[in-house]
This record gives structure tokens, C-alpha cells and sequence, in this order.
């Protein structure tokens, strides 16, 4: 029977993610990364921690050189990551790019990619949207077939370290119209491939992401990731994945609000008293409290279905997604609101909070483009 | 200790062999089996039911097989949970016995009480009722006036107790008095146990918006309690007062039901009907669709908090999941009656709108939510 | 320019209405009419003191003996009666039947039957619906063209007043497919006609309702009220008046219940203080109070565009619904809640209020029906 | 007094020959006309725009036309500000002389005081800003420790204020101190005024989380100030600060907005498009209806009280309308970002994003929406 609660290697995982983010990343790295203009939008130096702590390998089986860890042991780095705005190409190669070759890659592009990916050699990212609201149903980008494989055309914006990774997984049309389920493939593009212009987009937070123009760039048939025409099961398996990894940021992000709120609270005078002992505030937030309580046990759920190969897996990323957004914008937002002027300060951290929440939120899908999955997924 | 998979084939077979075909369906309002000395039973297969669980000790699947119970592990009895819930059988037996006092016995009764008591509440002899709050003591318990007089070896009781469950068809109360009247609020307080049928106990039903008149207010006049039915010593009833909240909370908050329903989703397809195969009415589909997804995250709080768990109460979890299940319930009353339509609206006995009145005193009865509030703000969070 | 504050006259209509209904109906009256198991659902004493203050010509022109007062006028009762939880046929009678006929009668039509909507001496009903959730867009009942007239067969359901009514006014379709726009007709006819049989529904707020099964009823050229097929604009301004008088009467139940609320919130002690001194319960006042005021300003807008014969009242009406029916929902969930236990019994008068607000905002669509109007009126 | 109809046709066509064309469009962020010694017109246009409307006393429209002001009634404000509205015309001025100073002196300025600074505002000369809150002085406004000592025929003062609007671009401020030390919190204030350029003041910008800095702290250090620069008496400046509170919680409200602004619903149709005639997206489009019913309920609320009151001030009513005008504009924000999805959050100059992080200090600045809801439950409810 699948316990929510974590087994012992999971709360390792967990304890040494704690451990380290807590002294290594946290606002202030991120306020660097901001302030100095880092183009890649993180601290090379963190990254280069992570992949000696082993962590781009969590997920990579253990005959590619991974560690073989459980989807929710790499949730559980997910969420400090949330807690600290550990910001890395670790969601992007070690949870996308990782499950990708692992679900769909044949032999030879595991032995290729894996390993290169748990020894944090090769960078991954994931171009997939077209749009700035998510929309996975709706893919124009084309790959035509050529006498020498594949020739991809388009544009892909919004991707995630798509301005510094080393490989693209690309989903294209290669039969079918715009919104046709079938007919979507996907492509492993090298992102120094002819053809290809990646322009950055500053967001706001911090973590800047690419628009990334394909002019008939060349793909051979060794570079298509699962069957012709059948991509579109891998893709939505990806953003399931995807999405579950999200969450465990957001209930991180929602969480760590919520500690610096509480302490606030109980530190801020005002009227002569600590603020916190106002009986509204504290009733927000013993509400607040409660919402993430349930955030936290539906991303547990979700991370355990992953492991398990549950069938409800994408029902319960989109019900666990909608939590999760509803809760961090109610957590960020009362953490602004209970801090006062001081939340409003770019000086202050709170602000960095919110911002990485929204985004995030929005990434693959907010909460009304998964409350609408969730309902069709229930069958009305 | 057998193992799992052992164990939930065999519950399966019995069942299977057990459980009486009509006692498998979606039970109806008015239909829970309370047991007692005067209980009406809807069916022999009601009856039989009971009786069959009962002898395995299955309506109290956890309690101590020398106390009647089932003595079976938490793993166990999660099994057994699970195969009930799929063939949708009904609870056996649902009582106060079975949630409130018993487990309270368990804990703090002296040897003689659990003799005297638990078998008799595993096999549905007796049914009890709460004497807990009063007329000027709500949300401020401890404020209880009730008083009982020490006559040696025993008491005489004098007081009024409202919201007292089903105390016109109960057989026994637990109740609340003030042993010592000279001592601080929370000292001073006992609880007692004494049959209804004393000399000097009445019960009048409170007619509630809802129709129906599930509570009532006692009156105590000279009420005669032995001193060996104080539970746990005398004037240190406030802390076991307090551990029996926690499981009127996990009770009301929906933790310990054993009764699949139908889901809002499913009523909202019968309802309204699809289009497309969305709900016709979009505006509806986004609440049903929001109040799935909370459900489902209290349901999985609920199990998280148990997995996490290694005592048989919740604790503090408990006000969290006493709070979000009655607003869950008041929430699903509110979008049925929004499905439903004017047809939910009828005034008959079976009317969606009965549920819903009822459902507003969820969020009152055991601790308001204002109360599940103070005590995770200043229990849990340390906000003073 | 139109003020939303009330002129004289109306001034002068609401405190007569204050004093006489606080005075003469409360939740006392409509108990006895429900433990007496009052066929009609209402005193037969109030309705004829209603009809002595000349309540029912409110609306009726004075050429055809009315007061010609204004919608505001009205609607000012209407507050009242749903402060006072009056029963009556006030509703059916001097707000749908005089409107019906003032807006669609031809010159017969009226002077026959508005003096005796003025004088009291006819009461009449709208039988529209024929789903338990309102869709006005579905008409089923048909009236076939005959030799003498009309045949009109079908079935209509949760007819206010329509027990007692001597006339209905029925919505038929006489041409077009079960959801056509165009092809319905409306038609005036006495309750007592063959072919009618009225089946009473007993309803949780004690006003009882009717179905009314109609088979082969005859109705004469005369009977019809306005054009052939074109009875759908007359039932839409029907429905928009109709919607927003239930507005002043949920306005009423919101205000009355917060009212006695407010009181409980200083007169109820725990923990040896006013539960109105928790911080909490404050401010959930307060933003009850604000939801409150927000309907208030809605509904004389409504009001003063029925007046107006303002181009947007539909789209004010559904706006006011939604608002109404938002706030009388949290304002009788908060006045149990806040009464806690009390609130609970029948013995109290609060509950009589939560069932006959949550009846109120179903009739003629609920909030998320005229959120859906709104959107649609808004173009979107 | 000339009849509404005549004034309106007058007004309507001195409109149409003096706004010029560019002022006539949605004002973008960062385009407000603000005045004073230092601003910088963004166009000749908006300069004569301003310049024109002042001639007429039309930036102060209710001000008595001996003080520079239009001395218009209720009724024709309302008519000049429906005809600025048809057009799109932009406010050809927005202050806080105009919004907060201005409005407190003609109450409780002395005749010396208003000769010399309503001109200049209504001018748009003079630039004004607000020194209210201090590092320990937040809701708690009553605690701030600002000292003003007396020294005969003028006061020096010492302390520091915060959130001070645009302090490093204005030219006078309107300043709270103590000049009572001993007497109760809230006694011993007073309400001062001194030029910006006043030897020992110094401000200093706050960098907020939106990027921009629309607030300062400011340092007074040793600040020379004239005696005959209070406002109203000496140690009776509370009550004024009260006044003025109301004033800013009704600008904040955006009860005296005179800028249109393209609609929620029509922002909604260019982002996610129309499909047979409803928004694409079912789920925002109902949280789009909402919106537009509860800012309509919001302005049609706005339009009441003004009709009710028969002063200029809305008294206790602003709370109110800051209280919920605030919190629709953090929701109308968070519709546009999910409108928009990831393009709003894009960090360039015009992003949305920074209007999304601007609208939530709405809820803080002028008294946060605590304080607003303190107000309602005590003063207009009567809650003790």
C-alpha cells in the first residue's frame, strides 16, 4: 500500500536537499544572479554542487549511471528548491530531459544521453509551447520529411533554460492539423543546430527563458524520440511529470511564505502588541495554514502515482496543480498583505516569492487550464 | 500476524458470504443503524448485519478482542475499510458508543467500567449520548454550570444540557458536571456516566430547521451517579472532555466514515446532463470540478495525517480536518441544491433540502469553525 | 439625471411599508401560516390590507384606476416584504400581472383587467418554467391553432401562486422546435378553465407552488397577450422585471438578517465578553456589511432602469442577481453560523430566512444562470 | 446658476475645441500629469492641456474660484467629469495637493495659508507630498514619534517618515509631528508644512518589488519650520490626519478616477479570443463576468453615497470603497496575468507584471485593509 508519508531514502533525499539549499541558495543567490545580470539565470557555482551531490541523476536508472530514485525523492528536491528559489537547470535536464529518454528513448539514446545527463555533462530543455497560455492540444511547428530525415520549422517560445541548454527536445507536427491529438513527434535537437535562433526573454523571476525560431533545422530519424506520428502520448506523460514537479515547488514557495509570515507575525508590533495576536490574521492563518497542509498531501499523492504508473496520474497532477496554484497565490498574497509596506520593498524577499510563484503557476498550465483538465478527465 | 494480502482475501470471502445483498447500496438518510434497547431495526438484513460484524468484533474493528472488539492492526483495519467501501456496504453499527466513549474508556476508564461498558457497545446493546454543552456554555465549554453534589458514595447531579444527540432515544449518557464549584474554570469539572432511565433525567427534542430532531435539551434533577462511573479521576475531567473533542472533530469531520456516496460529479451529470461531453452548465461544471479537488485533498489529508500518525488520535490534526470536512459538506449541500434546482427545494421527507439545512450545523456542533481556528492558531501556529 | 437615492414619493412608499409590514407580517406570521397548514401559503388578512393600502395598483396606470407609482416604488416594497418575509400574492400579481399586461396588453386587455389587478380583485400567476432549474429558452408547451382559437397542452411547473391565482399567464409555443428563440406566445387564462389540472408542491420557504398540467385548454384570439410568435420579447422584459424586484426582496432578507446578526454579535456572551468583540467576527461584519451596501446600490440601479426603460436593465438585472443572490447566500450562512446553535432550531426565526432567500435566488435563475446572461449581454 | 443642459452643451464644446487630440486616449503608466517646479511634460500637449484647465480653475473643479478653484456645484462636477469620460480625456492633472492638502485647508487651513498655496496647486506650480508614516508608526499611525520642539516663533523637527509618495520629486510636504510630548497618543499632534528644499530634509527612494520607486524615505534633521505653517491649532492635528485619511482612502479607492480604462471583459476577448460568441476559456470568462458585476456594483456604490451625502467628504463610507476598490484592483490584476499567461510576465518597462506587483500595496498604503474593516465593525457597526 502506497503511504503518504516519505520511506527512509526519500527523507534523506529530503534532510540533505534541506541541508544544502538552505546554506547554498535561498533569495539572496537569486538577488545576485538578478542584480548581476547573469545571463543564464543561475549560479553556475550551485549547479556544479547539485550535479556533485548526484542530483541531475536522481531519476536516471542506475545501468545509465543514475541513482534510480523514486519520483518523490526528486519531489522532495523539488520543493527546497521551491523553499530556497534554488534556481538550476535541474527541473529542465534532471526531471524533463531524464524522463523523457527514460519513457521514450530507445537503447541507443539512453546510453547516449543518460549518463551524460547524470554526470550533469549535457543540459536538457523542453520546447513545447507555442503560446504564452499553455496549450499542449495546439502544435505548429512542422517537421517535414526529407530524403535525410527530418526538417523542423517554427517557434517555440517560453522555454524553459532554453537559453543555455545543450540539447532541445522539440515536439513537432509531422502529420495532422494544428489542434489533431495525433500526429505530434518529437525531436532531440542539438540547440547549436543550423537554423536555430534563440532569442532570451527577460521574466520577472529572474529566470530568464528563450523564444527559439527553427528554420529548416535538420533532424535525422536518430534524433526522433518515440514512434512517428505517436508523440503526443510522451508529451502528455512529460507534462504530467512536469507538472507534479511544479507543484512541489509551489507547496515549497507556499510553505516558506508562510514561515516568514508566521514569524513576522509574531515579531511585528503594532498598537503596542505582536500583530499576530490580532484574532483575524490569525485565522487567515491558521486558513492558510490549512491549504497548504492539503496542498502538501495531494503532491505526495501525485509524486507516489508517478512511481506507481497509476493510470489516474494526469487526473491527479491536474487536481493537485489547481491546489497547489490556488494555494501559493493566497500564500504569497497574504504574505505581501501581512507584511505591509515592508512586503512591498524590493529589499525585502517576499517580493521574489511571488514573483517565481505566478510564474510558475502559469508554466504548463495555471489552474484553470487544469481545473478544465481535471473536469474532462472526470468524464463531464 | 497474517499477512496483508492473506488478510484481505479472506475479509473479501466473508464478506462476500456475509454481507446481506440489500445492506450493499448507498445508505439513505434516516437509515444508520444506532443500536440500543429500543432500536427499530428498517430490515432483518439490518439486523443480521449488525449482529454478523458485530460477533467478529468488526464494528469496533481496532478495540481489544477481550473488550468485544476486533483486535485488528491499523493496517488492518484500513483493509478491512477498503473492501467494505467496495461493495458499498453499509456501516453495521454507528453510535456515540463506538466513536465517543469507548475510545475514551479505552484510555482512561478504570478495568471495571471497560468490562462493564465496551462489549456491551461492540454488539449494539447500548446507545449513548453526550452531555457536553449548556444553555451559557458553547464555544466556551468550560464555562459548563452543571454541578454534582459528593454524597459519599455518590453524587446527586443538578443541571441543563442542550445539543445532547438523540438523548430521548438513547440508553446511557457521558456527561459533564462541576464536582468542585471553588477551583478554576478548567479544574473542578468530571465526567459521569449514568443510564437515562435514572430518576430525574428528561430529554426534549429540539425541532431543528432541517425537520428533523436529532438533539435535545436534558434537564438533571437530583440525579443519583455512582462514584464508580466517574471516568478517570474526579475533577480531571477537562482533559479527557478535550480528548473526546478531538474525536467528536475526526467523527464530524467525516474521518471516520465508512459510507461511500455518490460523487458531486456523478449527481451533477444526472443533474444537469453533457453537452459535448462537458456539463452542460460551464459555469457549474468549474464549481464541481473545485469542490472534487478539495474533497479529494481533505480525503488525502485524512490519510496522510493517519499514515504519519502513530497514536489512534489525530490530535490538533484533527481541528485542520474537522474544519475543511463540514465546510466541504456545507459547500456540497449548497452546490446540490445549485444542480437540483427548485426540485432540491420541495418540502418532503427525502428533500436534498433537508441535508442542506442540516449540514449548516456541521460547521457549529463539536467546536464551531471559529473554534477549529483558535486552536490551530494558538495550538499548532503559537500565535498568542 | 437618474439618482440612485429615492425621491419623495418612494421615501414616502418605503416607510409605509416599514411601519405597516414590521407591524402587521414578520417571521411570526409566516410560521402560523405554516404550522396552519394554509393552503395558500399566505394570510388572507395581509394580502387584503395590501390591497386596501392600494399596494397591487402600484404599478397600474392611473387611467385604468392604478396609483402609477413608480418601479423603484415598488421595489421598495418589495425590500420590505422580504425584510418583513411577507407572503403574498404582491409578487405574481401587482409586479408580473400588472407589468404583463401594461407592457403587452392591447387596449381591451387592459381595461378589462387592470382596474381589478388595482382593486385587488384579481390575482393572477406566470406560468413560464418547466425545468427545476430556469431556462427560459425552453418552452415546450405548445398552443395549436384551432377553428375557435387555441389549444394549449403541456405542463408547467413551480408556479408561484399559481394555486390560487384566478389567471394565468402562459408562455406556448406556437411555432418553432423546443428551444427556438422566436415562436412562443403568451396567453392569458382563467385558472378555472377545462383542461387544467394544478397539483400543489409544498416548498421549504412554506409558500406553496403549483404544477399546472394543461391539456386541450381553449383559448380565444382574445387571450393572447401581444403578437403571435413574438411573446419571447415580452416574456425577456417579464423575466428582467421579475428578476429584479426578487432582488429588492433578497436585498431585504440579506439587510434583516445582517440586522439581527448584528445584534446577537452584541448581545451574546462567551468567555465572559460580546462574541461582536472578536476581532475575527468584526471583520467578517464588516465585509458582509460592504457586500451589503454594494447590493443595495445594484438594486436601485436595477430599479431606475425599469423606469428608464433603459436599453441595458437585462444586463443590470442579471448583474443584481448575481450580486444578490452572492450576497443573501453569505448573509444567511453568516447569520446561522454567528447565531451558532440557536440559528439551528426551528424555534428561532433565522431559518425561516435561508430557506426562503435560497428559493428567491433560484426562481427565474440563479446566480450562475445570469453570470452566464451577463457574460453573453457583455459580449463575451 | 446656469441650468445642467446649458452647461453641459458649454462644456461639451469648449472640450472639443481646448483638449488636444493626444489627450484624448487610455493614459499609459508613467504618463500622469503631475506638476510642480521640477516635472517634466511628456508633450507640449499634455503641458497646454493642463495649463488650459487650470485657466478655468477645471483642475479643482469644486474649489471656490477666489482660491484659483472652478467653483463648480456637485451637479456640474459630475456633468465636466461625464464629458472628460466621453472623450477619454485624460485628468489634465493628478496631485495630492489636489487630492489630500488642497481639500484640508479649505476645511481647516487659515485664510493666510489658502492665499498662499491653493493657487499653486491649482496651477499644478507646486508639487506636495505627504509625511504620515514612520518606520514604527504603520497602522499603528497614532504612535509616530516625529518631535517638533518649540523655539518661540518657529518649531524644530527631527525624526524620520517613510512611504512618503514621490517625496524626492515634490516641493512642499504637509508633514504629522508630535509637538506635545507628555500629552496622550493621540493629543500632541500637529499637521505642519515646509518646502522640501528646507535645510535638513533629505529623501530617499524605495526600490519596490515592481521595480519602480514611487515612495521615499525621508530624513528631517533639524528642520527649520514657520509657526504659521500649522495647519488648523497646534497639538490638534489628529483630527485632521483622520480627515485626510479619508481623503486618501477615497483616492485610493479610485472614487475620484477620471481616467478610463479599457475593460476587463474587452482585454479578455483580445487575449483569448471569442469561440461561437463566448470567451474561449469558460472558466475565465465566469471570473471575468464576476469581476465586471462587482466593479460595477463597486462604481454604482461610489455614485450612491455621493448622492446621499450632502457634504464633500464621504466620511466613514470611504472605508468602505477603499477597502473593496483596493481589492478589486489586485484581482483585475490577477485576471490580466492570467489573461495574459507568461507574456505578462515578461520584465521590460510596459510589462503588466509591474502593475500586478504595484496593485498590491493598494490594500496597505492609505490604511491597510485591516484598519479599513477595524473601521467599519467599530465606527459604523458599532463593535466594541
Amino acid at each position: 500500500m502506497m503511504k503518504l508519508v516519505l520511506d527512509n531514502e526519500e527523507r534523506m533525499v529530503r534532510d540533505s536537499a534541506e541541508l544544502f539549499l538552505t546554506d547554498t541558495a535561498g533569495p539572496s543567490l537569486l538577488r545576485e544572479v538578478r542584480d548581476s545580470g547573469n545571463p543564464l539565470g543561475y549560479a553556475e557555482p550551485l549547479w556544479q554542487q547539485m550535479i556533485d551531490l548526484g542530483w541531475p541523476g536522481i531519476l536516471v536508472p542506475e545501468e545509465f549511471d543514475g541513482l534510480g530514485f523514486s519520483q518523490v525523492a526528486m519531489g522532495q528536491i523539488m520543493e527546497q528548491a521551491g523553499m530556497s528559489l534554488a534556481s538550476s537547470p535541474l527541473f529542465s535536464t534532471a526531471v524533463l530531459g531524464a524522463t523523457a529518454l527514460t519513457f521514450a528513448g530507445n537503447q541507443q539514446q539512453k546510453t547516449e544521453f543518460l549518463p551524460k545527463i547524470a554526470a550533469g555533462d549535457l543540459t536538457f530543455a523542453l520546447a513545447v509551447d507555442e503560446t504564452a497560455r499553455h496549450n499542449a492540444d495546439h502544435i505548429r511547428t512542422v517537421a517535414n520529411k526529407t530524403d535525410q530525415g527530418y526538417s523542423l520549422t517554427g517557434s517555440k517560445c517560453f522555454v524553459v533554460n532554453g537559453q543555455s541548454a545543450d540539447m532541445l527536445i522539440v515536439a513537432a507536427r509531422t502529420s495532422g492539423s494544428d489542434t489533431d491529438k495525433n500526429g505530434i513527434s518529437l525531436f532531440i535537437i542539438a540547440s547549436e543546430s543550423a537554423g536555430i535562433e534563440s532569442v532570451t526573454t527577460s521574466m520577472m523571476d529572474s529566470r530568464p527563458v528563450a523564444t527559439i525560431h527553427l528554420k529548416n533545422v535538420h533532424a535525422d530519424e536518430s534524433q526522433r524520440l518515440g514512434a512517428l506520428d505517436q508523440g503526443g502520448a510522451t508529451l502528455a506523460h512529460l507534462l504530467t511529470v512536469a507538472n507534479v514537479h511544479l507543484t512541489a515547488e509551489l507547496l515549497g514557495i507556499s510553505g516558506e511564505c508562510f514561515k516568514r509570515t508566521l514569524a513576522y507575525l509574531k515579531d511585528r508590533k503594532q498598537f503596542g502588541v505582536a500583530i499576530g495576536s490580532f484574532q483575524a490574521l490569525q485565522h487567515r492563518a491558521a486558513l492558510l495554514w490549512v491549504e497548504i497542509e492539503l496542498c502538501k498531501s495531494g503532491v505526495i499523492k501525485a509524486l507516489r502515482a508517478l512511481d506507481a504508473e497509476d493510470k489516474d496520474a494526469a487526473l491527479l497532477a491536474s487536481a493537485i496543480k489547481v491546489k497547489a496554484c490556488k494555494t501559493a497565490e493566497l500564500a504569497t498574497n497574504e504574505a505581501i498583505q501581512m507584511h505591509g509596506g515592508i512586503g512591498m520593498t524590493d529589499a525585502f524577499d517576499v517580493g521574489f516569492f511571488i514573483k517565481r510563484a505566478r510564474v510558475a503557476q502559469m508554466l504548463f498550465g495555471d489552474c484553470r487550464y487544469h481545473l478544465n483538465k481535471f473536469a474532462e478527465y472526470s468524464g463531464y | 500476524m497474517q499477512d496483508d494480502t492473506a488478510f484481505r482475501q479472506e475479509t473479501r470471502t466473508w464478506l462476500a458470504a456475509n454481507c446481506p445483498a440489500s445492506m450493499r447500496s448507498y445508505m439513505p438518510v434516516g437509515e444508520t443503524c444506532s443500536g440500543g434497547r429500543h432500536f427499530q431495526f428498517i430490515s432483518d438484513d439490518q439486523k443480521v448485519w449488525m449482529q454478523r460484524m458485530a460477533e467478529r468484533g468488526w464494528t469496533a474493528p481496532t478495540w481489544p478482542t477481550e473488550y468485544g472488539g476486533g483486535g485488528l492492526t491499523k493496517q488492518h483495519a484500513k483493509i478491512l475499510h477498503d473492501e467494505l467501501n467496495a461493495i458499498t456496504a453499509r456501516s453495521p453499527l454507528t453510535s456515540m458508543g463506538l466513536s465517543m466513549i469507548g475510545p475514551a474508556l479505552l484510555e482512561f476508564g478504570s478495568e471495571e467500567l471497560k468490562q462493564q461498558h465496551l462489549p456491551a457497545i461492540v454488539r449494539g446493546d447500548i446507545r449513548w449520548c453526550q452531555g457536553y454543552s449548556e444553555p451559557n456554555a458553547g464555544s466556551d465549554l468550560a464555562g459548563l454550570q452543571a454541578k454534582a453534589e459528593d454524597r459519599g458514595d455518590h453524587f446527586i447531579v443538578n443541571g441543563q444540557k442542550v445539543w445532547t444527540t438523540y438523548a430521548d432515544k438513547a440508553d446511557w449518557m457521558f456527561c459533564l458536571v462541576r464536582t468542585d464549584l471553588n477551583s478554576a474554570k478548567h479544574s473542578g469539572i468530571s465526567l459521569v456516566l449514568f443510564d437515562m432511565t435514572t430518576p430525574g433525567v428528561s430529554a426534549r427534542p429540539i425541532l431543528l430547521i432541517s425537520g428533523s430532531s436529532p438533539f435535545c435539551e436534558t434537564f438533571l434533577d437530583d440525579v443519583r451517579v455512582e462514584k464508580n462511573q466517574v471516568v478517570g479521576d474526579i475533577n480531571a475531567g477537562w482533559s479527557i472532555a478535550k480528548y473526546l473533542l478531538t474525536h467528536e472533530r475526526e467523527m464530524i469531520g467525516g474521518i471516520g466514515s465508512t459510507t461511500a456516496q455518490k460523487t458531486v460529479g456523478a449527481r451533477a451529470i444526472d443533474a444537469v446532463g453533457l453537452r459535448e461531453g462537458r456539463l452542460a452548465d460551464e459555469i457549474l461544471r468549474g464549481e464541481v470540478a473545485d469542490w472534487e479537488i478539495d474533497f479529494m485533498s481533505h480525503q488525502l489529508t485524512t490519510e496522510r495525517v493517519r499514515d504519519e500518525s502513530t497514536s489512534s488520535s489525530l490530535g490538533n490534526a484533527s481541528a485542520m480536518l474537522k474544519l475543511y470536512g463540514t465546510e466541504l459538506n456545507k459547500r456540497r449541500c449548497e452546490l446540490l441544491l445549485a444542480l437540483e434546482g427548485l426540485d432540491a427545494m420541495r418540502w418532503d421527507e427525502s428533500s436534498e433540502a433537508r441535508l442542506w439545512l442540516r449540514s449548516k450545523g456541521n460547521s457549529i456542533e463539536g467546536g464551531t469553525s471559529e473554534i477549529q481556528l483558535n486552536i490551530i492558531a494558538k495550538r499548532i501556529l503559537g500565535l498568542g
